[in-house]
């Protein structure tokens, strides 16, 4: 039974990314619909690693965004002020990927530093302090010159393609689904429905949460890296309290603790934003509205379906053995 | 030492702290009776600011004179329409569903005012400013200086929470928000239609906010549609740090807030920014149930 | 009195109760009794509205109460003592009598039934000042019983008001239950201690994971062998 | 007897109010006994002190010639301590296989890499703690339940599960926090016959709260009682039950008892 079902998954997975690449190269698939779909694979790690948090382990996040610009920032300052590296040669994309998990690593540690006091606190207390963390990060961002301040860290070589954003959301979702799929997976289960109950069999809730915090971080920086390296710029306002709500709505959309519906919620809710983009552009009506019918939405689905899409179930495709091996 | 801690930086800071609690007191009772942190409570103040600012700019077009009560009294209304429509559009349906939904809710609710006023073609994104609707006079006493906004500030937030402290405490529907606030099952059989009294919650919570954007828009005339996101989390963070769903504990908790912040701007406008989640993330480590808040001991 | 027919609760998939039907009659005091998860407290508050219907009907005294707000059916004349007393602890003793008359406009009949509350709960008028709260185990009991009375229902509901009461305190409320039946008002009482809800009842049901399972007079169901065997410990 | 637990002087404050005062108790191993006492005497705070849910305000608690005052909640897990409790508090929304499995945290030496890859020692672990749990729930004759997700179980199996969960920690001392509570005659029957075996089967110590009289006098060796946080009686069932104090603040007259 070992691997079995995850080679499969594995398969799957890139005969999805052959024909991708394939359309693309026969041009079926436009460069802009390619940018969308590597938008929609980011988004994925952002939603899955967010849905460990909030919906697997029962913590209400709303700082997911300032770990996601660590990632960003800390990396872009590696390969665009110091390093000065430019895509091209393998040796730089070497040199791009230890930035890029530099740039998780540091979303940990700061995950770390803000978890370890914070996670003690009720749930809601909880979501207040992390909101305020994210907004310290971008207060920060803003006061330093040497990243750009407000104006960005322009001029970010463009390393993330396709490839490259495929298989790191690809590792990212076969490590997040084994770690939910095991003890450890359990005991953020078992915080989310008592966490009381959960101390007193013996777990040690507070290490659990900061674990799952702490991981999340950890995914968060790597894909603000990408994106960072995606966009070729890094900016405050990509990493606002509205940008970690985008996350959250693909979160709660595709379902809590469900890590098929944030990968669907990923790509439906960017195509769907970039489709707003185009018509709303088309007819000439101010862009916020696409912000309003994203709001709309997360009401919608607030009020009618309150659990996601999937309803916290998952693709037998993705679970990691059948149910009662 | 002398030149940051002196009696002017104290007087604006009661000022801020003013408009601070009027906001803090909707969060804080909101979330005793129906444990929900109102996300969209800091744009109840946007709405107010915004209402206020058409009154008086209509009222000007036609060179009609308007009394500043009437303008009081319109602003506090739309805001507390606008959060009466939010708790029954969709606060309400989801009162017995978990509580996160209903967070999450408003969270949505926060950013539909927001986008939603931004994207209207008459109120737009950018800043506008906001009319003169009291003429501003210096009052110098010695070396301070007093400006008549900063009494009116001060004085129209003391009115208001006399009356909210003589309604919760003396009065029988103060009574049912407490009763309300301990057990909603309890209350509803006793007689009291909780609905309307979550209703009349939500209703002085929003005029109290509506208020407080107009003093901000006296106060501070730049208003914009996203002019209640900081307001709103720092006042929410004044509520905690009083202890939630504590009346006198939110006013508390502005007034620390108001001041520090003030105190801390002077010093460094980063630090300005910063204080008000340094000091909630103290508070919540050393006290989680706030300065005046009580310890409930959770059931096992 | 009470009448209720084919009643089917659910929370989510889960039928709490499944089709029961019983009626209560003028000035009796019915018992239901069964063992926890029966769905006796899920009864109780379906009939005053805390819990919504899925099917099903409840009619009090021919007015059809079926999903009804829970305050209107206190108008209409029910009171309801919930399962673990919840009385208004931060409150004092006399703010959560006052909160009972939430519904009575008229001040003679609030005086009134100031004047019966405190003739049957006599340590009630002595602690009136003081926070619900600080009442002992059993003085908070009393104080959910008085609150009940006080909204002046002709049907009163109680929801195990021998829970957690020492068994003096047992007694002691059980007396209190019949002297309130004395006076007139109609009693619907589910109670864990089967032994002594037949005791003082008229009529009995047996509630059995959602389902009645048995009913009858409650001398006949004292005598009854399966009850002897599942609900007294023969 | 060797004591297994030792509680020194426990006290406890909530607020200004005081829960539970100057509690002795010297258990000895294997012993199965009993608190007693009126709602609000304090029975449960006395067992959320023993299993640091609460901080003592004065006092010291021994277990097993170790002082854990103050420890956290699952390092007291791991020493050996096990509780259920009142209000049922299993995993609703997880399996009754993973109800039992969770309870074996403390023992898993799992690491996050190993979790991470499906290693080797992933599987073997795996595979040991569903054997584990599997056999339990036979014992308690949940098996068949394995993969139900608890909140569709009925009541009485959750009672059962929930001291299964309790037992998986491998404990040496049991706090059963009102086992027989929503249980018929014929239930209760059961559980006391339960109670006994499990102790016999599992070597262990088991110290319950219960209200049902029954019970309480039934099967346990030793019993004290409780009102308003102080100990107000002491001994074995006998002689509880006749003790004049026992009876004025708790028994009452003689027939309920």
């Amino acid at each position: 039974m070992r691997n079995k079902k995850t080679i499969l998954f594995i398969v799957y997975s890139l005969i999805f990314y052959a024909i991708i690449f394939l359309f693309h190269s026969l041009g079926i698939i436009s460069d802009y619909i390619l940018h969308i779909i590597n938008l929609s694979l980011i988004y994925v790690i952002l939603a899955t690693s967010l849905n460990l948090i909030n919906g697997f382990t029962g913590q209400f996040s709303l700082g997911h965004m300032g770990f996601a610009a660590v990632g960003a920032y800390i990396s872009g300052i590696l390969t665009t002020l110091i390093w000065h590296i430019k895509p091209g040669n393998p040796g730089s994309y070497v040199l791009f990927i230890i930035a890029m998990l530099v740039g998780g690593v540091a979303a940990a540690l700061v995950g770390l530093l803000i978890g370890l006091p914070t996670l003690r606190l009720r749930g809601d207390y909880l979501a207040i302090v992390t909101l305020g963390f994210g907004e310290i990060i971008r207060t920060i961002i803003n006061n330093i010159d040497y990243v750009g301040g407000p104006r960005g860290l322009l001029g970010i070589p463009k390393f993330s393609n396709f490839t490259i954003i495929f298989i790191t959301a690809l590792l990212t979702v076969i490590l997040l689904r084994n770690l939910i799929f095991s003890s450890h997976g359990r005991a953020f289960l078992s915080i989310r429905e008592d966490p009381i109950a959960s101390e007193l069999v013996g777990v040690n809730t507070t290490r659990q949460k900061v674990i799952a915090f702490v991981i999340g971080a950890f995914f968060a920086g790597i894909g603000g890296a990408l994106l960072g390296h995606l966009l070729t710029l890094a900016h405050p306002t990509q990493y606002g309290f509205m940008q970690t709500v985008m996350v959250l709505v693909m979160v709660y959309a595709g379902g809590m603790g469900s890590i098929s519906g944030s990968i669907v919620a990923a790509f439906g809710l960017t195509f769907l934003s970039e489709g707003l983009r185009i018509l709303l552009g088309a007819i000439g009506v101010a862009i916020e509205w696409r912000m309003v019918v994203y709001a709309v939405l997360l009401i919608m689905i607030m009020l009618f379906r309150t659990s996601g899409i999937m309803g916290g179930r998952e693709f037998n495709f993705l679970l990691p053995f059948n149910k009662e091996e | 030492m002398g030149e940051i801690f002196n009696l002017q930086q104290l007087i604006n800071g009661i000022q801020l702290g003013s408009i601070y609690a009027l906001i803090s007191l909707g969060y804080t009772m909101v979330y005793g009776i129906v444990r929900l942190i109102n996300f969209a409570h800091g744009d109840f103040y946007m709405v107010g600011a915004y209402a206020a600012y058409f009154i008086v700019n209509f009222a000007l077009a036609r060179h009609v004179n308007i009394p500043v009560v009437f303008v009081f009294a319109a602003s506090m209304g739309a805001s507390a329409l606008i959060a009466m429509a939010a708790n029954r559009i969709a606060y309400r349906p989801l009162r017995y569903k978990p509580r996160l939904s209903a967070l999450i809710t408003a969270l949505g609710v926060s950013m539909f005012l927001e986008y939603f006023f931004s994207a209207l073609p008459f109120i737009g994104p950018s800043f506008r400013s906001f009319p003169e609707l009291i003429t501003q006079r210096i009052f110098t006493i010695g070396n301070i200086k007093i400006s008549n906004y900063a009494i009116v500030d001060v004085a129209v937030s003391a009115v208001l929470m006399i009356f909210l402290t003589y309604l919760v405490r003396r009065t029988k529907v103060g009574m049912a928000m407490r009763a309300v606030s301990q057990d909603k099952d309890a209350a509803r059989l006793m007689g009291i239609n909780i609905e309307s009294i979550i209703t009349i919650t939500f209703l002085i919570g929003g005029a109290f906010a509506g208020a407080a954007g107009i003093l901000a828009g006296i106060t501070y005339p730049r208003i914009y549609p996203y002019m209640g996101i900081l307001p709103g989390i720092k006042a929410f963070t004044a509520a905690v740090l009083g202890g939630i769903g504590n009346i006198p504990g939110a006013m508390l908790g502005s007034y620390i807030m108001g001041i520090s912040e003030t105190f801390a701007t002077a010093y460094n406008s980063l630090l300005g920014e910063g204080i008000a989640f340094a000091i909630l993330i103290i508070v919540l480590l050393f006290r989680p149930q706030g300065l005046l808040g009580e310890v409930t001991a959770e059931k096992v | 009195m009470l009448k209720v027919s084919n009643l089917e609760v659910s929370y989510g998939a889960i039928k709490a109760i499944k089709d029961i039907s019983f009626e209560v009659k003028d000035g009796q005091i019915a018992t239901l009794i069964g063992a926890n998860g029966a769905g006796k407290t899920t009864t109780l508050r379906t009939i005053s509205g805390l819990n919504r219907v899925s099917s099903g009907h409840i009619f009090f005294k021919d007015t059809n109460i079926t999903n009804m707000e829970p305050h209107r059916i206190v108008n209409l004349g029910i009171s309801h003592v919930p399962e673990g007393r919840r009385i208004f602890a931060t409150l004092t003793v006399m703010e959560n009598l006052e909160l009972a008359a939430w519904t009575i406009k008229d001040k003679n009949v609030k005086s009134e039934r100031y004047d019966l509350v405190f003739s049957i709960f006599p340590r009630l008028k002595e602690r009136f000042k003081q926070l619900a709260g600080t009442l002992s185990g059993g003085e908070q009991q009393m104080l959910s019983v008085a609150r009940a009375l006080m909204t002046g229902g002709s049907l009163m509901l109680l929801d195990e008001p021998s829970m957690g009461l020492s068994p003096i305190l047992v007694d002691e409320i059980f007396d209190v239950i019949q002297k309130i039946n004395k006076q007139g008002t109609t009693i619907l009482l589910v109670e864990q201690n089967a032994r002594k809800a037949l005791e003082v009842a008229d009529y009995a049901y047996v509630l059995e994971v959602g389902t009645i399972a048995l009913q009858g007079s409650a001398r006949e169901l004292k005598e009854d062998q399966r009850v002897k065997e599942a609900y007294l410990g023969a | 007897m060797e004591t297994i637990l030792s509680l020194q002087g426990l006290t406890h404050y909530f607020g200004g109010l005081r829960a539970v005062h100057d509690f002795n108790l010297e258990l000895p191993q294997g012993a199965l006994w009993g608190l007693i006492g009126p709602n609000g005497a304090g029975k449960t705070t006395i067992f959320n002190l023993i299993t640091g849910v609460y901080k003592p305000t004065e006092g010291k608690i021994i277990f097993n010639g170790e002082d854990i005052t103050g420890l956290k909640s699952h390092l007291i897990v791991e020493k050996g301590i096990a509780r259920t409790f009142q209000n049922l508090r299993v995993f609703n929304g997880l399996t009754a296989l993973d109800n039992i499995r969770i309870a074996r945290q403390a023992k898993n030496n799992i690491s996050l890499f190993d979790s991470f890859l499906y290693t080797r020692k992933f599987y073997e672990e795996e595979k040991q703690a569903k054997e584990e749990a599997m056999e339990l729930l036979k014992i308690f004759n949940l098996q068949s339940r394995a993969y139900t997700l608890a909140k569709n179980l009925p009541y009485g199996e959750l009672r059962r599960l929930e001291i299964a969960r309790a037992l998986a920690t491998h404990p040496k001392l049991v706090l059963l926090d009102e086992p027989a509570a929503g249980m018929n005659p014929r239930e209760v029957g059961n559980l006391m016959d339960l109670i006994h075996w499990i102790r016999e089967q599992f070597k262990i110590t088991i110290f319950l709260v219960e209200h049902q009289m029954r019970v309480v006098m039934g099967i346990c060796e030793r019993i004290k009682v409780l009102d308003f946080g102080e100990t107000i009686c002491d001994g074995s069932p006998e002689y509880v039950k006749c003790d004049p104090k026992v009876i004025e603040a708790y028994l009452g007259r003689v027939e309920n008892a």
